[in-house]
């Protein structure tokens, strides 16, 4: 049997495996909880060995369910096999499966009104790829870190934090709506605050946990008013549909309101239902410029609304995904444990936003301009990214710069249309990041945690394995044939430049340029790096004399993710046949049934024009003649330029550039003057003034002292004089006898 | 027979006489008198409506009136004696205590 | 014009003149006296309301108990005339205003009410204002009051004694 | 129908003051037994609480384990008490908390010790009271009653500057309720003609039903077609404004609202921790709990042209409350103003008259008690061992204290609502709640509610800020003050008082759907009376009008001077 039968027949089939998707998660959590309350008692080896084997666990759990969505049955005659992975889509009709996936629903979450959130999971082959990023390179660090914080006392914490966010982070990918995800979403976020600030006896440290966290948070704010509007939309379509739209969904309006009452209306087959449904067609009702009828968005177009959402989607993911304008938290996130950089801030935290993108493809092919923002969004940050790793000494913050620059490219591609190739580069990229980080780590580990690279240099030949997969990962990332990266970043240009949005066309080349501008210098700042840190002499401030290399522990996943990042190539190597009979990468084939709705909306609604075709040997040659360019160009500065050179002082204006690029071009100071303090600001004038002055003393004591006044005054009616009151007091009859005799007159 | 209204307006004038002097006079002791005399009104009005209803509520309750004054004037002139006592006057005004 | 009027007016004629005299009369004394007399002459009255039990507690009560205990508290302090009239001071004339107002606007009133005529069948007459049908009214419908009554009355007696005695 | 069919919330109510009069005699001068008869009582009082909370059955009546007899009966007033589903929930928080209260005080309290557990137990019994009582009277006889241990805990076991707090506390609270007092008098005599007149709530709402009815009617009519309104509609028509008013102002000085808020900073900071947490925990509840009982049921008309004016004051009080926060130096009075923005959450919840927003709301009441509660409970261990306040006088504790971090962590997150935590729940719900709501026509705009929306989610990320802004400065950085170095970690019984917090703020994240349901029926009655001053809300009658138990009519025929044995009056449920 070949290789293609044997990824058909899963060990366990997926009606048997769904109902355990839950343990994926639980296992990390558990792991969690045992590491964080018994942590100290157990004892550092146990430790070790519950934190590992519940990533462990995970892991092959995820194998499992990866390999059940892809699972087969022999059928009928003539050898054709009858795929056993799907599940019935309650939003389509009866006839509707979701195929190359498993999915179970554990009941309810919360249920209010005719809103619901369920513990839904599903896995298929987007999902289920990303499970194995996480878990098997989450295994790795996890490996890696029981010899990295050996002479840490707090392991038992950073175990029990390192799970946790796994945990989380699965709870994202396997989420199969869109309150569930966030649920993952943030988890990861506290996760990371945790353990960016895991030293917190270091303030700044503890201060970069805290930043990650607020700006993550300004995201979540987008996201949760993206996610309200998403249900607000849901309501108008399901009031305003009519059997066109539904029928144009490929569903029917009883099964798509049973389907809400069961599900909820954030469930993200849902939420792909209706935008099928809003393609616009001679018989339907809705389509994207039908205003809305009646609630809060009374008047807006559903295109309107939808573009508004995905701008608001857009700023979440910034947030978590460290692009414009939200970039400012992963750089300063570098101040945690090396694992946790390799891990949250490179391999799978910040992926979530290229991750939710691809999830509501199908949504945000709707809404050209959401597309557009998306990709220019992340062609700058790239670019800015780029440019300030340029000028960074801190091997850890170039890498910093150099993810944040990658996620960039990641979003070009989800914003033009080419989701495979973004997913793809997320994987090849968690690879040799995570390569890079854990061998800046094992850098980091044999040097006495020096992380100037100007201080290093020349460890190739103490370091060998760190150097050999420290290597790999450079040419990966630089985008060198054959590695893996540069076929995904080449397949993400590709696509950019061939896809095309409605109405946006200059989007396309203009983010393809910028794009080639990104390779090159790429490939100049991590050449840099590598120089800097393995060629060339030993640097004479370096604080160790001789670099010793790490333990098995921290190699061997080196070496693990240095294959991965070459062999990862093999996916976007045009090998499957597309069902029209061209060419297709494997990956893009692979994802297909993933991103089905989403091409279908993309040609019915002629939003935007998506290119299949595979990169011919010409465009291969030029990316990797740009990418060498840059390497080029690297290599003379600092192997032949710099050192000619040394001690003659460098020409003002390059200096200039310098130190801008080196401060990261001001935009922290920039944040810091538009939006920190004016807010400290206005909160403290606010309790000075309002709160403490005009409330408490103007109006509340201000009461008070009237009425102290006014009783003061009327002491002097007080004479003492019975007769005086009794005066009163007949007065007072007179008046009420009078008033009662008039009463009597009327 | 007589009107009632005749008894009433006596019962008035009484009433308004004695209050009148409550409201007058300086010596305690006449402003108590004032007092009873306003009392009597009271009883007057009493009995004239039990006549002009014909039941004997209006009776007992002058009844009560009589024993109610009684024990007031008793109170009374024993507080005027204490008051006497401790400053030497029975006049009203000199009586102030109730200002501080 | 019958005697029964004819009585009232006189003993209303009188109380007033001996009520004047209690109120305008310069010493405690006198005023004292015209109280009593006030006293008859209302048991007078009493008398022409058929409140024949009443009229004769109000002469015992006031004429006899109430007022020798002022006379008593008058001897004992001896007080005799006061030396000058009082400054007519503001509380005073408003008090002075309101009680004139007052029986005004009560005369008024009083006027406008319609003349209402006794309803009393004779064997009612019989027995209206007598000590027996009081009797009856006290000791049954009225018996708590009437204990309530004399309880306070005790208390009014305790009161008086320890208020009134002097540390000697 | 057993003893405990009728008498169930009786109990419930009246044990903890059963138990004061049994501290009572005891001699002062054993401290330990008093604490433990307190203890005590309060843990046999949440056993009894949590099983009315089980017998109260989601699908039944609206007013379950009622309990009715003659009290007043010239006022027409009975006392009546019974639970729906929102206030058996307020009252299984009130009896958690209880114990737990006791737990925490035991070496904070450290003088008057027996006059202390006293209030306490006299605390319990009027909050509890004020929960089930079904009776508009018998509700304000609580809800004043409420006022006086409070007072004295401020005033007595508070901090320096306690006198200060407490009386501005009770002054401040009672103008406003003396306020709804007249109201209620109001609504009283123009409820129903004389001789039929009822302090009940059932017999108030439904005298004043179809009023409010017309008012709405002829609010959503042409212009002046209340001219022709007469009699009571009329009434309602000119002065259900006024007395909207009246009950708004009380209870919104109780939750308290943006701008009256300014007692609270004080009254927490400078109570005990006891008081602080069942000020936190229970008391505030009252306003919003008010809210929902009373004032926009009985004035629907009102409540809705108020809503959009009092939705921007809780928007307000949430920014605001939160940027607050930023500018204190003072720990206490940080976690106070969070309760002004999380308070503001609630109040927007209740005014957006959705399922969402109004389930969302009662479920953070119940978060807001949990994690603001634990907040102050463990701040009040660390006042035990420091005596400051003051954010500078700590700093990097978290090295000498990590369980405590720890648990002051886990309840933070809570508190910033990071879903998993109970905080989430409540704070999507309401959020969810205010997009889907029609605050914006109520404010002549459609799309003002996204506004609404947009604003108040600004929360979320102040929250973050301002808690997480607290928590470094506490716990993490460098051990600076030297007085910091030997800080003792919590100790068993300090440990066991949060654990409880820990796991309900667990178990109310995963699971809430068990309190949901128990909230859903009264939201839903809720939602019906509220939308009656809706204009062209379709709202049937029997979905809003209040069926609870008559008084039994022996009672009632006999005469006011017979003496009714209680247990005698049979309960018309069961």
């Amino acid at each position: 049997m070949n290789l293609a039968e044997f990824f058909q027949v899963a060990p366990v089939a997926p009606d048997l495996l769904a109902p355990s998707l839950g343990l994926i998660i639980a296992l990390p959590l558990l792991g969690a909880f045992i590491c964080g309350v018994f942590g100290r008692m157990l004892g550092r080896a146990n430790v070790h060995l519950i934190a590992c084997s519940a990533v462990a666990g995970a892991f092959v759990l995820s194998v499992l369910a990866f390999w059940a969505t892809s699972h087969t049955a022999p059928g009928a005659g003539d050898g054709a096999r009858r795929l056993l992975a799907f599940y019935r889509n309650p939003f389509g009709i009866e006839a509707d499966f979701v195929r190359y996936a498993l999915a179970y629903d554990y009941g309810t979450w919360f249920a209010v009104g005719d809103f619901r959130v369920n513990f839904g999971l599903a896995v298929d082959h987007l999902s289920g790829i990303l499970l194995l990023v996480i878990t098997g390179v989450g295994f790795l660090i996890h490996l890696y870190s029981t010899s990295y914080m050996e002479h840490d006392d707090g392991y038992w914490r950073y175990f029990a934090y390192l799970n946790l966010f796994v945990a989380a982070m699965l709870t994202l990918v396997l989420a199969d709506n869109l309150v569930l995800l966030f649920v993952g979403w943030e988890g990861v976020g506290m996760a990371s605050y945790l353990l960016i600030g895991f030293w917190y006896t270091d303030p700044a440290k503890a201060w970069a946990g805290r930043k990650a966290f607020v700006t993550n948070r300004i995201g979540d704010f987008a996201f949760l008013i993206a996610t309200f509007l998403m249900v607000l939309l849901v309501s108008a379509f399901t009031r305003q549909a009519n059997a066109g739209d539904y029928a144009m969904a490929g569903s029917n309006s009883q099964r798509y309101q049973a389907a809400l009452q069961e599900k909820g209306p954030l469930t993200f087959k849902g939420l792909e239902k209706m935008a099928e449904g809003l393609m616009d067609s001679n018989s339907d009702k809705v389509d994207l410029t039908t205003p809305i009828e009646a609630g809060p968005l009374e008047g807006y177009t559903f295109g309107g609304v939808m573009t508004a959402a995905l701008l608001l989607f857009l700023l979440g993911a910034a947030g978590k995904s460290a692009q414009l304008p939200l970039y400012v938290w992963l750089p300063d996130a570098m101040a945690g444990p090396t694992p946790v950089s390799a891990l949250i801030h490179a391999a799978t935290m910040v992926t979530a936003g290229v991750y939710l993108f691809s999830r509501m493809a199908a949504l945000l092919v709707l809404s050209p301009t959401a597309m557009a923002t998306v990709a220019i969004i992340g062609a700058l940050t790239s670019l800015l990214a780029a440019l300030i790793a340029f000028a960074q000494d801190d091997i850890k913050k170039v890498l910093a710069y150099s993810t944040v620059s990658q996620l960039g490219i990641m979003f070009m591609g989800v914003g033009m249309g080419i989701f495979w190739a973004a997913v793809l580069h997320l994987v090849t990229h968690a690879f040799f990041k995570a390569c890079l980080f854990l061998g800046a780590g094992s850098v980091m580990h044999g040097n006495g945690d020096e992380t100037d690279i100007k201080k290093l240099g020349g460890l190739r030949h103490e370091m060998k394995w760190t150097w050999g997969t420290f290597l790999v990962a450079t040419l990966a990332i630089t985008g060198i044939i054959p590695l893996s990266g540069f076929f995904s970043k080449d397949a993400i240009l590709h696509g950019v430049h061939h896809n095309h949005l409605e109405g946006l066309h200059w989007v396309s080349s203009a983010v393809y340029y910028l794009g080639l501008v990104i390779a090159a210098s790429t490939a100049f700042y991590m050449t840099r790096l590598y120089l800097l840190t393995f060629e060339g002499p030993r640097s004479k401030e370096a604080r160790v004399a001789h670099a010793h290399e790490s333990a098995w522990q921290m190699t061997l996943p080196l070496v693990v993710l240095a294959v991965l990042s070459v062999v990862a190539a093999v996916y976007a190597f045009p090998l499957m046949r597309s069902s029209s009979g061209q060419p297709q990468a494997v990956f893009e084939n692979f994802l297909s049934p993933v991103f089905s709705a989403m091409n279908r909306i993309a040609n019915g609604a002629k939003t935007v024009e998506l290119d299949t075709s595979v990169p011919h040997l010409a465009d291969y040659v030029f990316a990797w003649l740009v990418a060498l360019s840059g390497g080029g160009a690297a290599a003379f500065l600092y192997l032949r330029f710099f050192p000619a050179r040394a001690g003659q002082p460098a020409p003002a204006f390059a200096r200039a550039v310098r130190r801008t690029a080196q401060n990261k071009f001001y935009v922290d100071e920039l944040y810091e003057f538009i939006v920190i303090r004016p807010v400290k600001f206005m909160s403290f004038i606010l309790f000075r003034v309002v709160d403490a002055l005009l409330i408490d003393t103007v109006a509340v004591r201000g009461t008070a002292w009237v009425t102290a006044r006014v009783g003061s005054a009327l002491r002097y009616v007080q004479t003492g004089d019975a007769q005086a009151y009794a005066a009163v007091m007949a007065l007072a009859l007179l008046g009420g006898v009078a008033y009662a005799l008039i009463q009597v007159m009327q | 027979m007589v009107p009632i209204t005749y008894y009433l307006l006596l019962a008035a004038a009484l009433f308004c006489m004695g209050m009148f002097g409550v409201l007058v006079r300086r010596n305690a002791l006449v402003v108590f008198m004032c007092v009873e005399l306003m009392l009597n009104a009271a009883n007057l009005t009493f009995l004239a409506f039990a006549r002009m209803r014909g039941d004997s509520i209006g009776h007992v309750s002058a009844f009560f009136v009589i024993a109610v004054a009684a024990a007031e004037a008793a109170i009374g002139l024993a507080i005027v004696i204490a008051v006497f006592r401790s400053r030497g006057s029975v006049l009203v005004e000199d009586i102030r205590t109730m200002k501080h | 014009m019958n005697i029964e009027l004819i009585l009232f007016g006189a003993f209303a004629l009188l109380t007033l003149l001996s009520a004047g005299m209690v109120i305008f009369a310069r010493s405690p004394i006198n005023s004292a006296m015209a109280l009593v007399s006030t006293f008859f002459f209302l048991a007078g009255i009493y008398v022409l309301l058929w409140a024949h039990t009443v009229a004769v507690m109000q002469v015992l009560v006031y004429a006899g108990a109430i007022m020798v205990l002022f006379l008593f508290v008058i001897m004992l302090l001896n007080l005799g005339e006061s030396p000058t009239r009082g400054r007519p001071t503001l509380a005073r004339l408003a008090g002075g205003a309101a009680t004139v107002g007052l029986l005004a606007v009560l005369t008024i009133t009083l006027l406008k009410l319609p003349q209402g005529a006794s309803a009393m069948g004779p064997e009612a007459q019989a027995s209206f204002g007598t000590m027996a049908t009081m009797g009856q009214v006290i000791f049954t419908q009225w018996l708590f009051p009437f204990e309530a009554v004399s309880l306070l009355l005790l208390v009014a007696m305790v009161g008086a004694v320890v208020v009134a005695k002097s540390r000697i | 129908m057993s003893f405990f069919d009728t008498h169930l919330l009786n109990l419930v109510v009246f044990l903890p003051l059963v138990f004061a009069a049994l501290v009572l005699v005891l001699p002062g001068s054993e401290p330990g037994q008093i604490r433990t008869v307190t203890f005590i009582a309060m843990l046999v009082d949440a056993v009894f609480g949590v099983w009315a909370y089980l017998r109260y059955v989601p699908g039944g009546p609206e007013f379950q384990l009622e309990y009715r007899v003659p009290w007043f009966e010239m006022f027409g007033t009975s006392y009546h008490i019974g639970v729906d589903g929102l206030a058996v929930s307020l009252l299984l928080l009130t009896v958690f908390l209880g114990p737990l209260v006791v737990l925490a005080s035991t070496t904070y309290i450290s003088h008057r010790i027996k006059e202390f557990h006293l209030a306490l137990l006299v605390l319990q019994t009027t909050m509890l009271g004020a929960l089930v009582s079904l009776d508009v009277l018998l509700f304000y006889v609580f809800f004043e009653a409420m006022l006086i241990p409070m007072y004295l805990m401020v005033g007595v076991w508070g901090a320096e500057d306690r006198q200060m707090a407490a009386v501005k506390f009770f002054l401040y609270t009672l103008a406003g309720s003396l306020l709804m007092l007249v109201a209620i008098i109001a609504v009283y005599f123009i409820s129903a003609p004389a001789g039929s007149r009822s302090f009940d709530y059932a017999a108030l709402y439904n005298g004043l039903l179809d009023a409010n009815r017309q008012v709405t009617a002829c609010m959503g009519g042409p212009q002046g077609a209340c001219d022709s309104l007469s009699g009571l509609a009329r009434t309602m028509h000119t002065w259900g404004p006024w007395l909207f008013a009246a009950f708004a102002l009380a209870f919104a000085i109780k939750v308290p609202m943006w701008p009256v808020h300014t007692w609270l900073p004080d009254a927490h900071v400078q109570a005990p921790v006891a008081g602080s947490m069942i000020l936190a925990g229970v008391m505030l509840k009252m306003g919003t709990f008010g809210f929902w009982r009373f004032a926009i049921p009985l004035f629907p008309a009102a409540a809705q042209n108020a809503r959009p004016f009092l939705a921007v004051l809780s928007v307000i009080g949430i920014v605001y409350g939160a940027l607050m926060c930023l500018a204190q130096r003072d720990i206490k009075k940080l976690i106070a103003y969070s309760s002004v923005s999380h308070l503001g959450y609630c109040m927007l919840g209740i005014l957006a008259v959705t399922a969402e927003g109004a389930t969302g709301s009662a479920y953070q009441m119940l978060n807001h008690g949990v994690s603001t509660g634990a907040l102050f409970l463990l701040f009040g261990f660390l006042y035990e061992r420091r005596h400051s306040r003051l954010m500078a006088d700590f700093g990097g504790i978290a090295k000498v204290m990590p369980v405590f971090t720890a648990a002051f962590l886990i309840i933070t997150f809570s508190s910033v609502a990071v879903p998993g935590t109970n905080g989430f729940i409540g704070e999507f719900l309401v959020l969810l709640g205010t997009f889907k709501s029609d605050l914006g026509v109520a404010a002549g705009n459609p799309h003002l509610t996204v506004v609404f929306g947009a604003f108040a989610t600004l929360g979320v990320i102040l929250g973050a800020a301002y808690m997480l802004w607290m928590v470094q400065k506490v716990f993490f950085g460098g051990l600076t003050h030297r007085e910091n170095q030997h800080l003792r970690d919590m100790n068993l019984r300090e440990g066991l008082t949060v654990l409880p917090f820990i796991i309900l703020v667990g178990v109310m994240g995963l699971m809430p759907q068990p309190f949901l349901d128990r909230l859903a029926p009264s939201t839903d009655r809720f939602l019906a009376r509220a939308r009656v001053g809706t204009p062209g809300a379709p709202v049937q009658d029997d979905q809003v009008r209040v069926e609870v138990m008559s008084l039994p009519s022996s009672i009632t025929a006999a005469a006011p001077s017979a003496p009714v044995p209680l247990a005698a009056v049979p309960s018309q449920r069961q």
